[in-house]
């Protein structure tokens, strides 16, 4: 079955003004890489703790009161909810501001938007995860999601890679998929070093290499612009088709709901749209913007 | 002007066929009447719509630092000026450009026009400039006007019509119609109030401010690659239209243009909300001259202002 | 016809008879700049030189900037607070069709799968007395849109100049209801609307800048990788924010917070896709190229919106060609793209 | 309104580390006694000093700005001290012009031995932002201005 559309899927709505911030608490940080940080965060609020949910694949925006607001994606996944995730580099103004807080702070998040993946109809296939560096941070929502109702699904590829050892993200997942007898693990960095002893190799190349099967299956692919760019042809050089391919984009937000303009690519918006779209809407996009 | 016209294309034509020049940058009629617009083209079948009129407002000078290549750019005396100055910051090299001078008479402001008779624009039949006169026909009756009175506020304290940095000039040298006392007229008139009013004033002027970025935008002496206003750590001023940082966007970028401004009046022609900006940048031109005999765009050999200094010079500012 | 007139001479107490109910915004000029501004209770000047407003009607409904919210640090904690929203009703005089449907358009995307909650209460609380043109602008070109000085689809009420009176047609029921319980107004007689009828043909005929809006979503989509052509096209625009930010169906806008001493307040402002900082992010930026900023403004008015919603979002108020700093032409444009291979 | 004799003006000093931050530090170590309304930000050179930042001093709410390098003739980078004083005299004089009060910006040149000097500066300066009174230039409704 090819996947189509994927857009305007049902959506957890909070309620009154949608572009009022819940406060939340930073409960853990986890040093990633550094640059990279992993914040656990909890709604203040008991009744937005029970009644919240989201899917994978879906973002939220973050705020850090007095600096400002930015997108991220929810890099935990709705199986497991005592607490929600989310992991950033240290890129900008307001992923700066992030990085300086310590547990106990408190943010705004509004969310959850976007469409997240299809869930429902990677149901029965195979499935090939390909990310590179934090671009596993979606990914790693879908992947905890899967394992977690692993007999829905049938084999499951993931290949992972980063520039070097030291900037490979959410290592304590790493092993856990790497010692799950039940999950194909392949890790590669593009350089290794004294300590490493794995693969070595940029991840369209290792991709290439491990070779999974298209039949029945359906590859999901998130990671630095140029990662995915060589990842594609290479799926379709497996035999993969447009529809069995998936990708979450990144732009320039700031609504996060299809209202302040710029996110989009065509007449699609990423975050009212996406972020997760086939390859074949990519395509068919009607502008080379992404 | 004709003639002017004609000699124009037959250079730019020159230029372009014999690959002297990548792009010509000149006026061709604009959409609206009584407009010009920039023409900015390869082709040399294009050089057939350049112009030469009394409208032509533009300061062409803007497109240098964008455009790659050689540029035929046609230049009116203030535009020679910001072209001299951007050689002078090296933003523009000389043998980069061919300069097709204009000695210029003066420019028409239309909204002058506007309130002198009391109609709109494109609610005028006519707008013909005789020597010192300016004739305009509306609803079928002409009336004649002395030039100063529709001239613009910049040009009326224009230095230097004629380009004086030109390889090649297309007419006489122009004699301005000056008249140095309306020209400074609103700069005298903020002068004879008190700072607080003076504040009040600007306080008032740039609460009007959309922050739509067209008095940088126009202006070939705002040449940065990213404007501090877009930067975000630290972040210096608010993007919010409100008149405290509209106010100080506005003052720092008048210091950061001191002694590239070459008082053209862009600036002030197209702000949508009329704030009178050129009260700012000549004032800051006049304080320039004063305390360092500088004058932007005169010499393109000069040092840049703020790169250069005095033994003696602005200490009693100094404690 | 379910209509009434008024003496222009009255113009002053009708306005300082809805006064009672309503807040009235007239045609106002600041330094020379025409907005929608508050009435003042005696100026009816504008009825001598009102053509349009340079900022857009809009302004009252998505103002230049706004406080989304307030915040209060205490600690480490943060207390949030919204804006009171005004309850009073308002009522703004003289709007032109034009921007009248631009406010149409723009509900459309503020009402799209999410609800913006600022734009949509101050729609809900105004009431929008059009005025017709009898005197457009050598830029204006809403017959082109499907459009005409006099169109009444926007708008509560509607002013039709016959020369010393206004005739007042009621369009929706809050502007029949008002037109019922405004003293003063007089009956019309039937030569009042063959003038008004008159009047309407002949302003339409008065707007002459034409744009060929047949086929436009596909004639866009054909050139749309045509580099040559948007090249040429944006070369002179110097990336200002005009155009876009008195256009009355542009919408964008920026969210930027700011923290004094333990106050904070987050904004919201208008934004343009012609700064290039619009879309910057980090690491890239997918229109860092001029061609590239003035091919989304057009394709988004006349190719993206009427994909999503079915309509073009421009009206033809002829703002951005009449302000623009360097006579960039959207109907020029529009006219000139190039055929199809 | 705060009484006129209890209210001191909140001074910004930017000084030149290689001079007058030193000239500072020596009045401070000889005791000199000089208005303690003032707060310093070190900068490398006086040339360092952006228009930008005094500027931004004033919409935060200081009364007034310092900026304070080596005499004439004894930048440590020969010329930063010309450079500064070119900015700052075309920012004063231009801030006047817009309504601003002189007083508000400052300049001196102070040696790293110059200790009475600096205090004696900063006494001066402080002496005249009174008479000019609290800075309101960019006072908003509700936040007033906001120095801290």
């Amino acid at each position: 079955m090819a996947i189509t559309d994927i857009s305007h899927r049902k959506r957890f709505l909070a309620q009154g003004n949608v572009y009022l911030p819940h406060i939340v608490v930073i409960e853990k940080i986890i040093e990633e890489t550094s640059g990279v940080r992993t914040f656990h965060i909890n709604f203040k609020d008991d009744k937005l703790r029970e009644e919240f949910t989201f899917e994978s694949g879906q973002f939220g925006e973050y705020s850090v009161f007095g600096v400002g607001e930015a997108p991220f994606c929810i890099s935990s996944s709705p199986t497991r909810r005592d607490h929600f995730e989310f992991a950033i580099q240290q890129v900008g103004k307001v992923t700066n501001a992030l990085h300086r807080l310590g547990v106990g702070a408190e943010i705004g998040f509004r969310g959850p938007y976007g469409n997240g993946f299809p869930l429902d109809l990677l149901e029965g296939k195979n499935l090939v995860f390909v990310g590179g560096g934090i671009g596993l941070a979606p990914l790693r929502s879908l992947i905890w999601n899967v394992l977690d109702n692993r007999d829905k699904y049938q084999r499951i590829d993931i290949i992972y890679g980063a520039r070097s050892p030291s900037d490979l993200c959410f290592r304590y997942d790493l092993d856990a998929w790497d010692k799950d007898k039940a999950v194909n693990m392949v890790i590669t960095v593009d350089k290794g070093d004294e300590s490493w002893s794995g693969r070595v190799g940029l991840v369209p190349h290792v991709l290439e290499q491990v070779a999974p099967a298209a039949d029945n299956a359906v590859a999901i692919v998130c990671g630095p612009p140029i990662m995915i760019r060589f990842t594609f042809p290479v799926l379709v050089k497996l035999g993969f088709t447009p529809e069995q391919m998936l990708t979450t984009l990144e732009k320039r937000m700031k609504c996060g709901i299809g209202k302040c303009g710029r996110c989009n690519i065509g007449n699609l918006y990423v975050c009212r749209d996406g972020p997760v779209f086939t390859y074949a809407q990519i395509n068919s996009f009607i502008s080379s913007e992404y | 002007m004709k003639d002017m016209e004609q000699k124009l294309r037959n250079e730019a034509k020159t230029l372009l066929e014999q690959g002297q020049v990548d792009y010509m940058v000149g006026f061709e009629p604009g959409s609206l009447k009584f407009t010009t617009t920039p023409l900015i083209t390869r082709d040399k079948n294009d050089v057939e719509r350049l112009v030469i009129n009394p409208f032509m407002a533009n300061n062409l000078a803007n497109f240098l630092t964008e455009l790659k290549g050689r540029i035929g750019i046609v230049a009116k005396g203030c535009d020679s000026r910001s072209i001299a100055s951007l050689i002078q910051d090296n933003k523009v090299a000389r043998e980069d450009v061919v300069i097709l001078g204009i000695p210029c008479p003066g420019i028409i402001d239309l909204s002058k026009v506007e309130k002198l008779i009391g109609k709109d624009r494109d609610e005028l039949e006519d707008i013909i400039r005789e020597g010192d006169k300016v004739v305009i026909t509306a609803g079928g009756k002409r009336s004649e006007f002395p030039v100063n009175e529709v001239l613009f506020d910049n040009c009326l304290g224009c230095e230097l019509p004629t380009p004086q940095e030109y390889d090649i000039l297309l007419g006489e040298p122009a004699s301005p119609v000056i008249d140095r006392s309306a020209s400074q007229a609103s700069i005298e008139q903020l002068k004879g109030i008190t700072p607080q009013q003076r504040w009040d004033f600007w306080k008032d002027e740039f609460s009007r401010c959309i922050r739509c970025y067209a008095c940088r935008n126009v202006c070939p002496a705002c040449f940065c690659q990213r404007c501090f206003v877009e930067e975000t750590e630290p972040q210096w001023l608010m993007p919010v239209p409100r008149w405290q940082d509209n106010l100080m966007f506005q003052v720092i970028r008048n210091i950061h243009v001191a002694g590239r401004c070459t008082d053209c009046g862009e600036c002030e022609r197209v702000c949508p909300v009329n704030i009178p900006l050129r009260s700012l940048t000549k004032e800051m031109y006049d304080i320039v001259s004063e305390l360092f005999h500088f004058k932007a765009g005169m010499d393109k050999d000069a040092a840049p202002l703020m790169t250069h200094y005095e033994q003696e010079e602005a200490e009693d500012c100094i404690r | 016809m379910d209509s009434k007139k008024v003496n222009k001479k009255d113009i002053g107490k009708l306005l300082s008879q809805w006064s009672k109910e309503f807040t009235v915004f007239v045609p106002s000029k600041e330094n020379g700049v025409a907005m929608m501004a508050g009435w003042d209770g005696t100026d009816t000047s504008f009825l001598d030189w009102y053509r349009n407003t340079v900022i857009p009607p809009k302004e009252h409904f998505l103002p230049p900037m706004e406080e989304m919210f307030r915040f209060q640090k205490d600690k480490g904690s943060y207390q949030l607070e919204q804006p009171a929203s005004d309850g009073q009703k308002q009522l703004i005089f003289a709007i032109r069709p034009c921007d009248a449907n631009a406010l149409a358009i723009l509900d459309m995307t503020f009402k799209d799968a999410y609800e913006d909650p600022y734009y949509l209460s101050r729609r809900k609380n105004k009431l929008l007395v059009g005025l017709g043109c009898i005197n457009p602008y050598d830029s204006c070109f809403c017959t082109s849109l499907g459009s005409s000085p006099s169109d009444v689809a926007n708008v509560d009420l509607m002013l039709t100049d016959i020369g010393d009176e206004f005739l007042i047609e009621g369009i929706t029921d809050a502007g029949k209801e008002l037109i019922a319980r405004t003293s003063g107004l007089e009956e019309t007689t039937e030569a009042d609307d063959a003038r008004a009828k008159e009047v309407k043909e002949a302003s339409y005929h008065k707007v002459t800048r034409r744009i060929d809006t047949g086929d436009i979503g596909s004639k866009l989509l054909s050139c749309f990788e045509d580099e040559d052509y948007w090249g040429k096209v944006a070369a002179k625009c110097i990336s200002c924010g005009i155009c876009t930010l008195l256009c009355p169906t542009c919408y964008c806008f920026d969210i930027s917070d700011e923290l004094v001493k333990q106050q904070g307040t987050r904004f919201r402002c208008w934004d343009s896709c012609a700064f290039p900082i619009y879309t910057k992010m980090p690491m890239e930026n997918p229109r860092e190229e001029k061609w590239r900023r003035v091919r989304q403004k057009v394709c988004h008015k006349y190719e993206f919106y009427p994909m999503n919603f079915g309509v073009i979002a421009c009206t033809g108020c002829g703002r951005c060609i009449r302000l623009c700093p360097v006579n960039w032409d959207i109907s020029q444009t529009l006219n000139s793209l190039p055929a199809k291979t | 309104m705060k009484q006129e004799s209890e209210w001191k003006p909140r001074l910004l000093g930017f000084l030149c580390k290689w001079c007058s931050y030193a000239g500072a530090d020596l009045a401070g170590t000889s005791r000199r006694k000089y208005p303690a309304n003032i707060r310093i930000i070190k900068v490398p050179c006086s040339g360092r000093v952006d228009p930008l930042f005094i500027l931004k001093a004033l919409r935060l709410g200081f009364d007034g700005v310092l900026v304070s390098g080596c005499h004439p003739g004894e930048c440590h980078y020969q010329t930063g001290n010309y450079r500064a004083r070119r900015r700052i005299a075309l920012t004063k004089k231009f801030l006047e012009y817009m309504g601003v009060e002189p007083e508000r910006i400052q300049a001196s040149w102070v040696s790293a031995s110059e200790g009475g000097k600096f205090a004696e500066v900063v006494t001066e300066v402080t002496r005249e932002l009174k008479e000019a009174g609290p800075n309101q230039l960019f006072a908003d409704e509700r936040h007033g201005t906001e120095a801290t």
